[in-house]
């Protein structure tokens, strides 16, 4: 049992995620798509080991591992975030939400700096071959949803400072905390699979 | 209590959705227009014939070639394919100029029949070159075979 | 009808069965034209029949989302119309623009009526579905900006309802995106880029919120099921068609000079495009089966379900059918996608259309709920007549398109277009039989808001 | 913080978090050292589902929902999962 267990609202019907149902059926849209995604570049990597091989070690993995220590770290506070809203405690809940943003700023952050390396320095784009057009295609789709999830958790974060959530009644953190999770979920299997695995 | 499923975040995905993927679209609109100089075929544009291609598409559309042919697979299905048929006709403007400017007046008993179009000898080469103009378009190996 | 301004719609959707007839009309003569390849030559060609065709059924739609928009927007926003005269203006403006093009078409030939129009100042004529000259694509652009304006200020001073919201989002994209059409460079592949950004994002985006909005107002109406049931499940419904049908645009981006990635990109959100339309099957059939009332227009609840099973059925499976890059290698272009074609706009837009109209009309015409039952009886066998054929339609299409498929493209020697045309004359005589049951149909469908009229309503069972 | 249930002191979100850090540098540290071959692949690809597992059942806290919505990100999970392994399978 989690810590949190103790502090679910009651009337909370267990057999629901946490959150707002429709955000799962937007998260679960979106695991398809990065599904179909990753599926897609195993297989086409078959037929193109040698060229994945190679191109894969342009790849810089230090900054893939910062972003991902960033993003597990990130996740990390959002559980925090909700905890503190459960323990009815809102002050704490904003400032982890606060800190999981400025994680995701450093992922942002050190994306920037991989794909200013990659377009600027190596002129390489999506046409280069079909290594980059998948390490592109996947990570500027994440990269997108990280800005996305640091906008709701901002928005939430927020939210939360004007006293809109308590123990009872906090949906809202829930939703941007399930959301987070996914951004952070996808980038498990990602990077992995486009920066270690060979 | 907290509710399920709520109308305020379907409302909400629905926009944050629609703006994201909009955004997305746009970047790879935007990457797209900066690869297309080495996929379509401007050189053409840009050379001595571009005039001529660009009065072939003038004719192209003032004729409305595109309600019987397909032109890269768009258009309708109830003539062959154009957008190759510069290399069908083994890469001869004459053999496309021959080929219009020789269709019956009254069609063919009981067949299609292209229209006759009465067009000049300067019009029929500016259709042709647009034509040529087309096939010479990078389209990933499409068609699968001649034939179109 | 609770508001007198909403009578405005009668003329809308006259207008548009009228053009709906023109329509059927002309396909029979193209599907004629298939087989007997000299019909009507040299007066009425193909392409002027494909022009009356395509042209009448995106004008008759319009006309119908229009009149659906003057009759559900007073109502939802509980209001008069801002503007009914506007309305009325509009109307004839179009109906006469539409009545000389299709005039002009008929009467002139393409190139000629390109000169009449002075299309050689803004050339915009002669791609696919934008064949309108230059003048009547500014005329569409004139009557929809009066026509959003109309309907804006009325929703700006009535109720403000996620139906009417989800409605006028649905009809400013498509004013926005119609403005593409203008767009018409002499490079093939810009060209046929954007050309798709009227095309794919007016079908397979905002037409669809349109389609949402009307199916939400038909069903909040014929169910008596929550409005807020029904608001949210239309938004997370439209969410999802515009989440997957932005980038779905990309299986256009194939085979026109686009970079190759649009191959994978294209193919991963197209096969996500049956999802909204398999939650609306749902959706539909959910807020029925919880209905709080006997609705007496059972024709009105009919051609609701259908539109939501025939919507799937044409857009999402026969699309998918198509959609990925190395299926749609071998059947771009074919007689696959006219097969998708018929049954996706058959299904989606035309039911949708039928929908509003048969919850409407009774109303406009002065009843208080529907229309008799041998009117109602006459309406459902129209559907059920429409339907079949389309399916079948459909299915010689798709069939008629394998064959072309294989002979023109897979096969060890692949034979010239014609060739093939001549080897699957079968499936269009076929494809031209179930094109007649149709007409058939629609012969009923205009009979039955003849029939009957004096006989009293079915009771309203609230 | 009262009343907590903790593991020498940590909550059990706080052990997931330091299992996710180690995996992560466990991959790294593959990856820095050059090892290739489809056993390391494999290995490193049942390390990361395991990681997404974790995230999923106690981070985003499907681990205490009953019935349908226990599952999806495990399954979520399992298929790319079989599919990736399958696809570096047949490559090697």
């Amino acid at each position: 049992m989690t810590a949190s267990t103790q502090a679910i609202p009651a009337g909370t019907d267990p057999r629901r995620p946490p959150g707002d149902l429709a955000i799962w059926i937007f998260i679960l849209a979106e695991l398809g798509v990065f599904a179909v995604f990753f599926a897609a570049y195993a297989f086409t990597r078959m037929n193109h080991v040698e060229l994945f091989n190679q191109y894969q070690q342009h790849l810089d993995r230090r900054a893939a591992l910062i972003n991902t220590l960033a993003l597990i770290t990130s996740s990390y506070f959002v559980v925090r975030a909700v905890a503190a809203i459960r323990e009815d405690n809102p002050r704490h809940c904003v400032n982890w939400l606060l800190a999981a943003v400025s994680m995701g700023l450093v992922f942002v952050v050190v994306k920037l700096g991989e794909y200013h390396h990659h377009f600027v320095v190596e002129g390489v784009n999506l046409s280069t071959n079909t290594f980059y057009m998948f390490y592109i295609s996947l990570t500027f789709f994440h990269f997108m949803h990280v800005i996305m999830g640091m906008v709701i958790l901002s928005a939430v974060a927020v939210m939360a400072k004007k006293g809109k959530y308590s123990a009872r009644e906090h949906t809202g953190v829930e939703t941007g905390a399930s959301y987070w999770h996914m951004v952070d979920l996808v980038w498990l299997i990602l990077f992995p699979l486009v920066y270690v695995m060979r | 209590m907290a509710q399920a499923f709520t109308k305020t975040m379907a409302r909400n995905i629905f926009y944050g959705g629609s703006a994201f993927f909009f955004l997305l679209f746009l970047a790879l609109t935007f990457d797209t227009s900066g690869q297309l100089p080495s996929r379509d075929n401007r050189a053409a544009l840009d050379g001595p014939m571009g005039e001529t291609i660009a009065k072939g598409k003038e004719l192209w559309e003032k004729n409305d070639c595109i309600g019987c042919h397909t032109l890269l697979g768009e258009g309708a299905y109830f003539a062959p394919e154009l957008g190759n048929v510069y290399k069908r006709f083994g890469n001869s403007i004459d053999g496309i100029k021959g080929f219009i400017a020789s269709r019956p007046k009254d069609g063919i008993p009981g067949r299609r029949s292209m229209p006759q179009f009465n067009f000049t000898d300067e019009e029929l080469t500016a259709l042709a070159e647009f034509l040529k103009y087309v096939s010479e378009i990078n389209t990933a190996g499409w068609p699968p075979s001649d034939n179109g | 009808m609770t508001y007198k301004s909403q009578s405005v719609a009668k003329l809308y959707f006259i207008a548009a069965i009228a053009l709906f007839v023109a329509q059927i009309l002309f396909g029979l003569i193209m599907g004629l034209q298939y087989v007997m390849g000299d019909f009507l030559f040299p007066a009425i060609p193909f392409n002027v029949a494909r022009m009356v065709h395509t042209n009448a059924l995106i004008v008759w739609l319009l006309m119908a989302f229009m009149g659906a928009a003057y009759y559900l927007v007073p109502e939802e926003a509980e209001t008069e119309l801002f503007a009914p005269w506007l309305a009325t203006l509009m109307f004839w403006i179009f109906l006469l623009a539409a009545g000389a093009t299709v005039a002009g078409y008929l009467l002139l030939s393409y190139s000629d009526l390109a000169d009449l129009t002075m299309n050689e100042m803004l050339p915009t004529m002669g791609r696919e579905f934008l064949e309108q000259p230059t003048i009547t694509k500014l005329g569409i652009v004139v009557v929809a900006l009066a026509f959003l304006f109309n309907i804006g200020m009325t929703i700006l001073k009535g109720r403000k309802t996620v139906v009417n919201l989800v409605l006028l989002l649905g009809l400013t994209g498509l004013a926005v995106f119609f403005l593409f059409s203008f767009y018409n460079p002499t490079n093939v592949v810009l060209d046929k880029f954007y050309w798709w950004w009227v095309v794919h994002l007016w079908v397979e985006g905002v037409w669809e919120l349109i389609l949402g909005a009307i199916l939400a107002f038909v069903l909040i109406k014929v169910t008596g099921v929550d409005r807020e049931v029904i608001e949210k499940w239309l938004y997370i419904i439209i969410a999802m068609t515009l989440i997957t049908g932005i980038i779905g645009t990309g299986h256009h981006y194939y085979w026109i000079g686009t970079p190759e990635y649009w191959q994978w990109w294209g193919s991963i959100f197209s096969a996500m495009e049956p999802i909204p339309f398999f939650m609306m099957t749902v959706f539909a059939f959910n807020m029925v089966n919880k209905r709080r009332r006997e609705h007496p227009n059972k024709a009105a609840t009919l051609w609701a379900l259908g539109t939501a099973v025939m919507a799937f059925l044409g857009a999402g499976v026969w699309g998918f059918l198509h959609t990925l890059s190395p299926v749609n290698y071998y059947t771009h272009g074919t007689q696959i996608t006219a097969a998708h074609g018929h049954m996706a706009f058959y299904g989606a837009y035309v039911m949708i259309s039928l929908t509003i109209i048969s919850y409407a009309m009774p109303l406009l015409r002065g009843r208080n709920a529907a229309n008799p039952a041998k009117s109602q009886t006459l309406e459902m066998w129209s559907f059920w007549l429409m339907t079949i054929s389309i399916v079948f339609i459909t299915l010689f299409l798709t069939g008629a398109g394998i064959l072309q498929v294989y002979l023109q493209r897979v096969a060890e020697n692949p034979q010239p277009f014609m060739a093939v045309q001549d080897q699957i004359g079968l499936f269009y005589w076929l494809r031209e039989i179930a094109g007649l049951i149709f007409l058939v149909g629609l012969v009923l469908y205009i009979a039955s808001f003849f029939v009957g009229q004096d006989e009293p309503e079915p009771a309203v069972a609230d | 913080m009262s009343g907590k249930k903790t593991t020498l002191g940590l909550r059990p979100c706080t052990w997931v978090y330091l299992f996710l850090m180690t995996f992560t540098f466990v991959t790294f540290l593959v990856g820095q050292m050059g090892l290739s071959g489809l056993t390391v692949s494999l290995l490193i690809l049942l390390l990361a589902l395991i990681k997404g597992e974790l995230v999923g059942y106690y981070f985003m806290g499907l681990g205490r929902v009953k019935g349908l919505w226990h599952w999806p990100v495990f399954i979520w999970l399992f298929i790319p999962g079989i599919l990736i392994g399958t696809a570096f399978y047949l490559a090697s």
